[in-house]
């Protein structure tokens, strides 16, 4: 007989267990976080939870339809912050339901700090602090060593093989804009190119796809040929606005390699898929070729094709060894500390790592507190 | 002109046409091959295969017609999976121009699975905002997508009425061309630790790895090679492992110049030295 | 006073309060940080318009002074306002301008798909051409770029696997004792494809990551503490 | 059906044109370039209009008025009117009170890159390279993290255990690049793929 009733209890439905209810933490408030198991979930159409203001009172369903999950975010605009509410959760079968133990009270509240977010401030704190004090540093004039980049004697180099075959010199911001970072860090290295062309008496061509960029070439190379005493040498025709359209201005840049047959040719901006017909027309005639970008999915073709490639944040480095303009001094100079700092943490972080692992055995501890620095950069998804 | 010479330099337009047989020849005589499946891209199924029926799964198209013949593919074979397990999809997209190739690839596939809309998948359309956007979604969709994309109420779709925000959203797949996937895992993943697949072209695939190897995605499909190795593993051969012959016979074709290019520059520079 | 102070206050207000929102979830914060992602995507659609505006003027000033290739650019400006009239007829009509049936779809399945498309696929042609004349062993860097590259190439397509079983064969036939079924499911091109990608290239692009991210917050903290003003300018 | 043989035709066409340009420059390829560039900007602006500007701006403002909630209507004027006076920047004059709307998005960018760069990028991937160094793979990314950071390190000459470091760094982002140009040929082989599809099985028959 005792088999039987075990056996009849094991058909009634089992009921939700470990019903858990908390405030939905670091949030505006009116939310609360409901989790329950249950053995056999799939065996069930569904669940439904009530809400009450009181452990015996009438519990009135929080959604009409089945839930087919074992968790549940009550954001119901009814919910009020600082009452006390009370849940149960009933599971349905086909022809039987049963109810979980009632859970509660639970009180939701609106956090003042997201306390999950706590990493985040304090780096993004360090970070800025850092910068703002390089920054200050580079405005009140500091000075602030920044290595030569061997770019720039890349950039000497084919300068005097182009004009040792007097051969014309071409320069292109590719399609970068004004606001662009890469383009203003550009400017100064044209100024160096201006000068090296004045003084060897050499044509300098400069297509641009942007009319406010061209202006500013424009002016930078004429100062230049006024700086290597050689104004009457300046003449914008040679600096051109061909079109702001993606493949008309490789195209039209193609035509003028073609016709011009420059020496020397410096990609050094912003550039897109078409930076491949570019390098690849310039290669046909046989020009030495110098590139520089941070559009990262066009470096491999500029490292491949071009005789030299300024990587990245280089051109920043370049630009700033040649005019140290504070602002971009500062970042550079602020971010090489920041680089530092985090070769010093993720080394001493690595190898704390390696010594917890191997010391297992004898003292789990440390891998506890390993893991726990691990989360703290990055909480597990 | 000495025969290495020749051979470093071939005319491009031969090149162009060479290049054209190679890959139209395998199009029309269509050859079988075997196709290996990745990890990334196995990480990618199983990551939809374990999803209890009636999950929701918002694909977001953030591809355009330029990588279409490579994303199309996957979106293709993913929305087969869905419906498959019999999961709610919810189409957006971040690109203007691409959200209409998801119209095109549900109007192929619903049928086959006798899916219909409103009821096991809805296309609520594409909203500018960007990263404003999928913050937005992180409190309430609403906010952002009161109606689908033709204008009729979100809340007349029976599955949508319990979908408020990422909490409700089993999984988030962004088939992307550019940087917007690095948007999707930095703002839905990032901040409100949704669980997200990529799908993305050949160009974009090796900056989706270092999120893999994080942990911050469960799996990438990258490029026409994880596109044909998803078919494979839906059983649903379709463009992709049509196209990846001619895929095989340019890449053999490329290393092929490669090779003979540097033959030919190593040999006139030796000779340019001895001269 | 007035054209200047005023722009960089409004970023550094909203800015600030978009940080702060980030932090406080409680009461004015929550919605208020929801509010204006609202907005932003309001403004940013009427954008687009700013765009249009600037490229019809330069085209039809060269079309009006008859300059060089004004034909083209008459063109550009036809195709543009046919597109619009096409567009706002669809929405109209069809309550949406991507109904199937609308004629706004059929212009962007026969004329947008193929156009764009087809721009990008003319790269194919570029990438072998550029690759045979200028990917030349010049230097270190050069050198292990374009072995890096051939062997992603191969372990992405099929050419991999049936080159490693021809050499597996080769193995096979010098060392007749190895199991050739088991040689074969080494597959070493994928394998070291997906070596080269999960763990160097990811190393790498992480280094080169790490350099931008910080390169970004730079600029954005420039910007709202008005060290950073070219936005004004342009 | 007669509609879409006529578009293929075009689309075909316009893929035969934009292909010409492999032979030379020649005015059918301007034509079709002009045309792309035309057809593009115009569809934007229908799409961001009929997906964004009139659902949430004149649709939501019509709803709230219907519900009448006046406050949640009438807040909408504010982003209208930032809107419209972005469009102002070509009036010389009023190009001042365009710079309003222009800072309040900039705001939110900076506002949202820069806790974006932390949350999103920095912290996660710091934290996977804190991984115990007990086999070969945790080494070399350990390694290749450490050297491709030095490598832009600009306040040091390059010499000594510095220049080492770099040396490697170098060589890391030399196969990391290498990697990334092997994959974009497969990306841009399959756009070629499509495209011969399109024009040799919907065109022309000649694919079954």
């Amino acid at each position: 007989m005792l088999h039987l009733h075990i056996l009849l209890t094991f058909f009634a439905l089992t009921p939700p267990e470990s019903v858990l209810v908390k405030d939905n933490p670091n949030d505006q408030g009116q939310a609360i976080v409901i989790t329950w198991t249950h053995p056999a979930p799939e065996s069930l159409l569904g669940f439904r939870i009530f809400r009450s203001t009181s452990p015996t009172g009438d519990f009135t369903p929080v959604e009409p339809e089945l839930l087919n999950r074992t968790d549940y975010l009550d954001t119901d605009t009814l919910l009020r912050d600082g009452v006390a509410y009370y849940y149960l959760i009933r599971a349905y079968s086909a022809n039987d339901s049963a109810s979980s133990a009632v859970a509660g009270p639970v009180i939701a509240r609106a956090q003042w700090f997201n306390a999950s977010r706590l990493n985040v401030l304090v780096l993004t704190l360090i970070i800025s602090a850092l910068f703002i004090y390089y920054i200050l540093r580079a405005r009140q004039g500091k000075q602030m060593f920044i290595r030569k980049i061997s770019g720039l004697d890349a950039i000497d180099d084919a300068l005097g093989r182009a004009t040792e075959m007097g051969k014309p010199i071409l320069f292109s911001f590719g399609l970068g804009y004004i606001t662009d970072m890469v383009v203003i860090a550009a400017l100064p290295l044209l100024r160096r190119i201006g000068k090296k062309s004045a003084e060897y008496a050499v044509r300098l061509i400069v297509p641009n796809s942007d009319p406010i960029v061209m202006t500013a070439a424009q002016e930078t190379v004429k100062e230049a040929y006024t700086e290597a005493g050689r104004p009457d040498l300046y003449n914008p025709d040679n600096i051109t606005f061909v079109t702001s359209d993606q493949f008309g201005y490789a195209a039209g840049v193609d035509g003028i390699i073609l016709r011009e047959r420059p020496g020397a040719i410096f990609w050094l901006g912003y550039f897109y898929a078409e930076s491949l017909i570019l390098a690849e027309t310039g290669h046909t005639v046989g020009a030495i070729q110098l590139a520089g970008t941070t559009e990262t999915t066009q470096l491999p073709f500029f490292v491949a094709a071009c005789d030299y490639t300024m990587i990245g944040e280089e051109i920043y480095a370049a630009s700033c060894y040649l005019k140290p303009e504070p602002v971009m001094l500062g970042t550079i100079k602020g971010e090489d500390f920041i680089k530092m700092l985090l070769i010093f943490i993720i080394t001493v972080l690595v190898f704390f790592g390696t010594a917890a692992t191997l010391l297992n055995r004898n003292i789990p501890s440390l891998q506890t507190v390993f893991e726990a620095i691990v989360n703290w950069f990055s909480p597990p998804s | 002109m000495k025969l290495w010479e020749r051979l470093a330099t071939i005319d491009r337009r031969i090149i162009y046409s060479i290049l054209a047989l190679v890959v139209i020849l395998p199009l029309i005589l269509k050859p079988k091959i075997g196709v290996r499946v990745s990890e990334p891209v196995r990480d990618a199924y199983s990551a939809i295969e374990q999803l209890p029926t009636n999950s929701v799964v918002m694909i977001s198209i953030d591809f355009d017609p330029s990588s279409a013949p490579e994303v199309q593919p996957m979106l293709i074979a993913l929305l087969r999976h869905c419906f498959k397990k019999n999961l709610k999809v919810i189409l957006t997209g971040q690109l203007a121009l691409g959200l209409p190739m998801g119209e095109i690839a549900l109007n192929q596939v619903a049928p086959e699975y006798q899916k219909v809309y409103g009821k096991d998948y809805v296309n609520i359309g594409y909203r500018p905002g960007y990263a404003a956007m999928m913050v937005g979604i992180g409190r309430e969709i609403r906010d952002f997508f009161k109606t689908d994309y033709r204008g009729v109420p979100i809340d007349s779709f029976e599955f949508m009425r319990g979908v408020h925000n990422y909490h409700d959203i089993a999984l988030l797949v962004s088939l992307a061309h550019g940087a917007v996937a690095d948007a999707w895992i930095q703002y839905a993943g990032a901040r409100f630790k949704q669980k997200i697949i990529v799908g993305c072209t050949g160009v974009n695939a090796p900056g989706m790895y270092q999120y893999y190897s994080a942990h911050q995605i469960e799996g990438i499909i990258g490029g026409l090679q994880g596109a044909s190795e998803y078919e494979t593993l839906v059983q649903k051969p379709g463009s992709a492992t049509l196209g990846m012959p001619a895929q095989s016979a340019a890449h053999g074709l490329l290393i092929l110049l490669l090779i003979i290019g540097n033959i030919g520059f190593l040999l006139s520079r030796k000779k340019s030295r001895g001269k | 006073m007035f054209q200047r102070s005023i722009p960089l206050f409004i970023v550094l207000f909203t800015a600030l309060l978009l940080i702060v929102a980030f932090f406080i979830p409680h009461k004015p914060f929550g919605d208020l940080e929801s509010r204006f992602l609202n907005w932003y995507a309001i403004i940013s659609g009427f954008t687009f318009l700013l765009g249009l505006d600037s490229l019809t003027r330069h085209h039809l000033l060269k079309v009006i002074r008859r300059e060089k290739g004004w034909f083209y650019s008459l063109l550009l400006v036809l195709s543009l306002f046919a597109t619009l009239t096409v567009g706002l007829y669809s929405w109209v009509k069809f309550s949406s301008p991507f109904a199937l049936r609308a004629p706004f779809m059929w212009l962007y399945k026969y004329m947008i798909i193929p156009l764009q498309a087809t721009m990008f696929a003319t790269l194919a042609f570029f990438i072998f051409s550029a690759a045979y004349r200028a990917f030349r062993i010049r230097n270190l860097g050069a050198t292990l770029l374009l072995i890096a590259a051939c062997l992603v190439m191969l372990g992405n397509v099929p050419l991999g696997s049936s080159i490693w079983q021809r050499i597996s064969q080769l193995v096979h036939l010098v060392f007749p004792n190895t199991r050739l079924d088991l040689l074969y499911q080494i597959e070493l091109f994928a394998q070291i494809k997906d070596w080269l990608m999960a763990i160097p290239q990811a190393a790498a692009g992480r280094g080169i990551g790490i350099g931008l991210a910080l390169g970004g917050i730079a600029m954005s903290l420039r910007i709202i503490l008005g060290i950073e003003r070219t936005y004004l300018s342009s | 059906m007669l509609s879409d043989i006529i578009g293929t035709w075009i689309a075909a066409t316009l893929t035969i044109a934009i292909l010409s340009f492999l032979y030379k420059d020649n005015p059918l390829y301007r034509a079709a370039e002009h045309i792309y560039v035309g057809i593009s900007a115009g569809f934007a602006v229908i799409y961001a209009w009929a997906f964004d500007v009139y659902p949430m701006l004149i649709d939501a403002f019509k709803t709230n008025l219907n519900t009448r909630n006046y406050l949640e209507a009438y807040i909408l004027i504010i982003p209208a009117l930032l809107g419209m006076v972005m469009l102002l920047r070509s009036i010389p004059k009023l190009v001042w009170l365009s710079r309003w709307s222009i800072s309040f998005t900039i705001g939110i960018g900076a506002g949202l890159g820069l806790i974006a760069g932390v949350q999103g990028y920095l912290l996660p991937q710091i934290s996977d390279t804190l991984r115990p160094l007990i086999n070969l793979n945790n080494a070399v990314l350990y390694i290749g993290v450490i050297t491709t950071l030095t490598y832009f390190y600009f306040s040091k000459e390059h010499a000594g255990l510095l220049g080492i470091f770099s040396r490697i760094g170098i060589v890391f982002i030399m196969v990391a690049f290498g990697a990334s140009f092997g994959y974009t040929v497969m990306a841009r082989i399959s756009l070629l793929i499509g495209r011969f599809y399109f024009l040799f099985h919907d065109w022309l028959p000649l694919i079954r």
